[in-house]
Formats: C-alpha cells, sequence, structure tokens
C-alpha cells in the first residue's frame, strides 16, 4: 500500500513537472506549421527520457552518488570539464528560455507589459530556493504543475481524429519548408530529453536516500510519468494543429500561442493557459538554477543540499544564485523569447552527446552500478536517439541561422 | 639522490620511453599497496599508444583512454616500480627494453 | 589491500570525519626517490592543482581566475593520506572540518557574500 | 579510404549547401506564409476579444506586434531579389493587411466591438479545408 502510494507519488510529480517552455513552445509550433507529423518527435524524446531518467535514478540507488559527482570519479577532472562547462551555459541559456515564459505569463494575467518581469520573477525563484526545502519545491512545483493537464483536456474538447495522430507518430519526410520541419524536430527533442533534469533527479534521489530497493520503484515511476508527460507535450501538439492549423496562423511570436485555449475554453482558457504557462516556467526554473548548483558543487566536492540554510552551503547557494542571475540578465538584454528557447532546445540536441555518453559509460561501469548494469535495450536506445537528434541538430542548425 | 615530491596527476597519459628509446605507452593507472598508514608504490600500468592521438583535441586526449575504458583492455604493460625513472617527471623512462615487462592480461 | 591511485584515490570526494564534505582530492603527491619504492603522500586541493591538470593553452588563464578568486591566492592545500580513515565511494579523512584550510574558500564565500544576503 | 570519406562529406555539405538557398517561389512562398499568419492572427484576435475572450491589453498588444511584423518583413522584402511583378503585388498586399491590423487595434483601442465585428466579417477567412487538407489533418 506504501509502495503503490509512493509510485503514484512518483508519477503525479513527474507529470506535472514535465511540461515547461520548451516543450510548449516547440509543440505548438509544430503543430501550428505540420499538424500532427511531428508527434514522432516527442514520442522519440520521450522514449529517451524514460530511459535516461530511469538510469539516473538508478545509478543514484546503486551507486548512493549523483550523476555529476560519478562523473567526475570515472572521468577524472580535465574530462568533467567539459560537460560542466556546457550544461552549465546551456543551463543558464535554457532558464532564460523559461523564464521569458514566465514574463510573458505574468504579462497575459495582468495586462501590463512591464520590463521588470523578468527581474521580479528571477527574484521570486531566487527566494523560494533561498527559503524553501527540496520537497517543497520538487512536490510543490509538480502539484501546481497539474494545472498543465488543462491541454489534455482541450486536446479531447476537440475530438481530434485520432488515428491520424497516430499516423504523425511515425517519422515521415516533411512534405513543406524542409528546413523548417528538420529545426523543430531537433528543438522538440531536445526540449524533451532535457539534460538539467537528469542532473536534478539523480541529486533528489540521493538527498531521498535512495537505495538498491528503489530501483523496481523508480522504474515504473519513470516509465509511467514520464509516458504520461510526453502525452502532455503531444496534447499541446493536437491543441495548437486543430485550432491554428484551420486559421493558417504559424506561431512566429510567443503571444500567438497565447490564444490556442480561448476557442475551446473562451476567457477562462485565456488565463488557463497563462497559468499554466506561467507554473510550469516558474517550477522549471527552480529546476534548472539548482541543477546547475548540484552539477557545479558535486563536480567540486562542495557541500551540497537544497535542504540547509544557505550560509551553512555557501558555494552551492552562490552557483544558484548566479544562475538565476545569468539567466535573467539574458532577459532583460531583450533578446526574442521565443528564438532563444526554439534556440536553447536545438542547442541542446547538439550537445547532449557530451552529456549522454558519459553517461552511457558510466551505466556500464561495474565498479559503480554492480549487476544494475544497463541491459543492450537501454544502450541502444538511447545512443540510436541521441545520435539521431545530435545528426540532425548539426545539420539543421547552421541552416536555421543561415536562413534567418 | 633525495626525496622529491611529484604530483601523480600530472603523470597521467605521459608519454613512457623505453630504454632503447622506443616508446612503451603512456601511463594510465598506478597500482599502490596500503602498508600501516601508508600506501607504498607497487607498480604503473602502462596503456595503449596513440590510437585516436591525432583524432582527439587536447583535453579529449587527456582523458579519453579512462572515458573510454580502454585500459581495461590487453596491450596494457605492468611496470614494476623499480623499472620506471622518473628522475624527470616529464619524460618518464623505462629502465629495460620494453619487450621485458609483462603484458597485463584481461 | 590493492589501492588503484588513479580508480580509488585520484578525484573522489573527500570528508572529513563528521562526514562533511571536504572537497574532492584534486591531486594526488607521491614521493620518489630511485632506490626506494614511492609512497603516496598527500592529497592536494585547490585552483592551482586544478589548473595544472589543463592543456597548456588553459592554464595560464584558470590559475590567473583562480588567483583573483581565491582568499589564500592560489596555493594548493595539503591532506596527509595516512590520516584516511575509510577508503571508498567516498574517501573519510580524520580531521576537523570546520577550521580546515580546505574549506576556506567555503567560508570567504560564507562570510562575504551569502552571509552578508537576509535570511541567510 | 580516407579520400572517399572526404568526397562524401563534400558532397554532403554541398548538397546542404544547395539546400539553404531559397528558390523564387520559396521566397514568395515565405513571404505569403507570414502575411497570411498574422492576417489570421489578428482576424482571430479580433473575434475573441468582440467574444469577450481575451483581455483588452492582450487584444491591443497583439494587434500592434503584428502590424509591427507586417512592417518588417515588408522591409525585409524590398532588400529581396525578386521579380518586380511579385515585389509589387508583395508590397501591395502587405500594406493592406497592415491597414486592417491598424484599424482593428484602433477600435480595440476605442472599446468599439460594433466596428471590430465588422472588420472582422470583412476580412477574408482562411481557406481552412485546404490547409487542413495540406497537413493531413483531414
Amino acid at each position: 500500500m506504501k509502495k503503490l502510494l509512493e509510485i503514484t507519488l512518483g508519477i503525479v510529480t513527474s507529470i506535472g513537472g514535465f511540461l515547461e517552455v520548451g516543450s510548449l513552445a516547440t509543440s505548438a509550433q509544430a503543430g501550428a506549421a505540420f499538424g500532427y507529423q511531428l508527434i514522432w518527435a516527442i514520442v522519440l524524446g520521450t522514449i529517451c527520457l524514460i530511459f535516461l531518467v530511469e538510469m539516473s535514478g538508478r545509478l543514484a540507488a546503486v551507486s548512493k552518488q549523483p550523476l555529476a559527482g560519478a562523473m567526475r570519479d570515472r572521468f577524472g577532472y580535465p574530462f568533467f570539464l567539459i560537460p560542466l562547462v556546457a550544461m552549465s551555459l546551456l543551463g543558464v541559456l535554457v532558464l532564460a528560455s523559461e523564464l521569458g515564459g514566465l514574463s510573458l505569463a505574468l504579462q497575459l494575467v495582468t495586462g501590463a507589459s512591464f520590463p521588470w518581469w523578468a527581474p521580479l520573477g528571477a527574484f521570486a525563484a531566487w527566494l523560494l530556493l533561498w527559503k524553501g526545502t527540496f520537497s517543497i519545491i520538487e512536490k510543490g512545483a509538480s502539484l501546481f504543475g497539474l494545472i498543465t493537464l488543462v491541454f489534455v483536456v482541450a486536446a479531447f474538447r476537440l475530438h481530434p481524429d485520432w488515428t491520424r495522430a497516430a499516423a504523425g507518430a511515425l517519422p515521415s519526410m516533411p512534405r513543406h519548408e524542409p528546413m523548417r520541419y528538420w529545426f523543430i524536430a531537433v528543438s522538440i527533442m531536445g526540449a524533451s530529453i532535457a539534460p538539467y533534469l537528469l542532473y536534478f533527479y539523480s541529486a533528489g534521489a540521493v538527498e531521498d536516500k535512495w537505495n538498491e530497493t528503489d530501483v523496481p520503484v523508480n522504474r515504473i515511476t519513470a516509465t509511467f510519468g514520464m509516458s504520461f508527460g510526453g502525452a502532455l507535450s503531444v496534447a499541446v501538439l493536437v491543441v495548437a494543429a486543430l485550432v491554428l492549423v484551420p486559421r493558417g496562423i504559424r506561431i512566429e511570436r510567443f503571444d500567438q500561442i497565447a490564444l490556442i485555449l480561448t476557442p475551446i475554453m473562451g476567457r477562462s482558457g485565456f488565463f488557463l493557459f497563462a497559468a499554466a504557462l506561467g507554473i510550469a516556467c516558474f517550477g522549471a526554473m527552480l529546476e534548472i538554477a539548482l541543477s546547475v548548483a548540484y552539477l557545479v558543487s558535486q563536480g567540486f566536492g562542495w557541500k551540497w543540499t537544497e535542504d540547509a540554510r544557505p550560509r551553512d552551503v555557501a558555494r552551492f547557494s552562490l552557483v544558484y544564485t548566479a544562475t538565476l542571475i545569468g539567466g535573467a540578465i539574458i532577459v532583460i538584454v531583450g533578446v526574442d523569447p521565443l528564438a532563444i528557447t526554439l534556440m536553447s532546445m536545438a542547442l541542446t540536441s547538439a550537445l547532449l552527446p557530451i552529456a549522454i555518453v558519459p553517461f552511457l559509460i558510466l551505466m556500464n561501469d561495474p565498479h559503480f552500478v554492480g549487476q544494475h548494469r544497463n541491459g543492450w535495450i537501454s544502450n541502444t536506445v538511447v545512443c540510436a536517439i541521441v545520435g539521431l537528434a545530435f545528426v540532425l541538430a548539426v545539420v539543421s542548425i547552421p541552416l536555421e541561422l543561415m536562413g534567418s | 639522490m633525495g626525496v622529491r615530491n611529484i604530483n601523480v596527476e600530472l603523470l597521467l597519459d605521459k608519454e613512457v620511453k623505453d630504454s632503447e628509446g622506443r616508446s612503451a605507452g603512456r601511463i594510465e593507472e598506478i597500482r599502490a599497496r596500503r602498508d600501516g598508514e601508508g600506501i607504498i608504490v607497487e607498480a604503473y600500468h602502462l596503456g595503449p599508444q596513440a590510437l585516436l592521438e591525432r583524432l582527439a583535441a587536447p583535453v579529449m586526449r587527456l582523458s579519453l583512454m579512462r572515458v573510454l575504458g580502454l585500459h581495461r583492455h590487453s596491450h596494457s604493460l605492468r611496470v614494476p616500480w623499480d623499472q620506471l625513472d622518473l628522475s624527470d617527471p616529464e619524460r618518464p623512462v623505462l629502465r629495460c627494453p620494453r619487450e621485458e615487462l609483462v603484458k597485463l592480461a584481461r | 589491500m590493492e589501492i588503484a591511485v588513479v580508480r580509488d584515490l585520484l578525484d573522489k570526494q573527500l570528508i572529513d570525519r563528521d562526514g562533511e564534505a571536504l572537497g574532492r582530492a584534486d591531486g594526488v603527491v607521491m614521493a620518489y626517490s630511485a632506490d626506494a619504492p614511492p609512497r603516496i603522500m598527500y592529497f592536494e586541493l585547490g585552483a592551482q592543482t586544478l589548473a595544472r591538470r589543463l592543456p597548456r593553452p588553459f592554464q595560464g588563464v584558470l590559475a590567473w581566475l583562480g588567483h583573483r578568486l581565491s582568499p589564500r591566492g592560489s596555493s594548493p592545500y595539503r591532506l596527509e593520506v595516512s590520516r584516511i580513515i575509510q577508503l571508498g565511494r567516498t574517501i573519510k579523512i580524520d580531521i576537523d572540518g570546520t577550521r580546515s584550510a580546505a574549506r576556506e574558500t567555503e567560508r570567504w564565500v560564507r562570510d562575504h557574500i551569502i552571509g552578508r544576503i537576509p535570511g541567510s | 579510404m580516407l579520400t572517399r570519406w572526404r568526397v562524401s562529406c563534400a558532397a554532403l555539405i554541398l548538397s546542404l549547401v544547395a539546400c539553404g538557398g531559397k528558390s523564387v517561389a520559396e521566397q514568395i512562398a515565405e513571404h505569403d506564409r507570414v502575411r497570411v499568419s498574422w492576417e489570421q492572427t489578428t482576424r482571430f484576435v479580433g473575434a475573441e476579444w468582440a467574444g469577450l475572450a481575451i483581455p483588452d491589453a492582450y487584444a491591443a498588444r497583439t494587434l500592434q506586434r503584428a502590424s509591427e511584423e507586417l512592417r518588417s518583413d515588408s522591409e525585409a522584402l524590398t532588400k529581396e531579389k525578386l521579380p518586380s511583378g511579385d515585389l509589387a503585388r508583395l508590397h501591395a498586399a502587405l500594406s493592406i493587411v497592415r491597414a486592417r491590423a491598424d484599424s482593428l487595434a484602433q477600435a480595440v483601442r476605442a472599446r468599439d466591438r460594433d466596428a471590430v465585428i465588422r472588420m472582422v466579417k470583412d476580412s477574408p477567412r482562411a481557406n481552412a479545408d485546404s490547409l487542413l487538407r495540406q497537413a493531413a489533418l483531414r
């Protein structure tokens, strides 16, 4: 009974925490531009994420080591520096796009176009990290995050043609605008396979003191939680397809996405969208700032935990503070939020091998995970999807930059 | 000759020449034994040579062997502590020809 | 007991006798002489030790950064391996970490930055 | 072996670059898509505002954004090498849509619901059927 509750809670947490500005914007854009045709990118990304999340939980449960610490242990400092630098910079960039989403949500709700939303949002996130504990942040963000289920409700109310949607789950060649098609596909995969989630998840497992008995529970919660989470992204794509395609509206700017729920739910749809966007982005900001702090602190062997007073983990607190400031500066400088979101998601895809290949080697090393090593299925699936995302990213990012 | 301190981490991936000036491999692990409170070095393990060197960037090369776990495979040589001359840590030299070393089986 | 220095000592998490983090084994120092087996003497921690492990072009930049950012300059801090209490996933050292120089940067950040922010 | 690898790399890059340059037809199609997208966005915003589904501030700002985007697209147009006939057609179409966006924005700011409803009714509707078919939704 207790196990069942634990599993349910784990799944609910993953669902509530799944959607963030990256998956929301990329799915909506895919739906508006290509109908159901890009559902396969969400499916592939989610499958890969299921394996990776399961792996990072298993690593933490078996070796009592979070991912970042294990990487430094296994590969040594010089090599560790590569994923450290790449993932920290990427973290700041992704955080900026979440902050952009949060600012937009605040602007939608209040009607005020206010340049100070970004620093205010960053400050609110910082305050929660400063005062909160790990479980408050994790549980709170995902509980409020359940509001994103509104997209599933909306998708069902539109009565989509599910057989056509299912056909979109199979990869196909673009019928028009090939460059845009592949670039959005790459961004979707980057948004789904968010590497920062892995540092967050494994550090959380260590904070919650998992052990080997948690391995089966972890497997179930990762599988179902991430699958349902992926279904949320699919719901966003379906709603965007059915609302925007018949009108010929493409998503050029963030503001346009705000309209996707109003034909279904009227005025409350507008505010539900804003609330879902704001909460999802805010939760993701907390997770990203913590992930960067975990990555750096564990890599350098500093004391780290979200459950102590900031002065007792001074350097850890310094890192998340700096990450939030960095993200806020990017938003204040005034880069277009949609552009930065798409670009940071595509960049994530391009940088995936740096984070994932060492992780895979770790998960095959009996010295770390003993008998809980990866099977050939997880190795093959993760390699194939990460490889595909990488190749598509390397090809499509330069083309997108040249084209725009 | 006196005692000098050597940073082990800087020996890693240094190329070792044998007594006849030929390359014998790169230092990739140091085997030691706990002896009371002290830790005493028994042997150095040399890994395979320069396979991927030209392909990878310098940072990559530093730890590529560790990353790929190549040192687990054959072609590794075991050098007893008294056969490696570290009087110049930048240029480690074997006191014997490389044929006299034992191949590590794995 | 067999020890693989790179696998079991280098880059490992060091903790004090209360289990609190001290840092990582950024370097390992051995005493070498021509006629006796070399002995592993110290763990080395610090920005300078880390900087030296990088390819040359990066070394200068990092050493400078470490020098500017670290309150003690960049001279490395050493912990004797004879004080190891426990060897494993982490390495436990028999010292009192609260006053150890290994945590000097942590204390500096606490006293000069984090501690000055209200609510810390 | 190595040369063959290089040749195929070069071929791949060449074909990518070739794909990267857009043909005239593609350029025109892209401008048409952008214009239609913003035209329909203004129509959508107008209709939803008239139906009380979205707040005034959001509606006004999005209409203004539409006008700005249309202007920047027509600026981009002047820098491109297109046949003069197409250029003139695209410019004319853009300025019509932009004028409509501006008057919609004005009506929204004036809270003139009747005017907005009238303008939405007068503005062309997207050909939903062909769009849906194109996106394989129907």
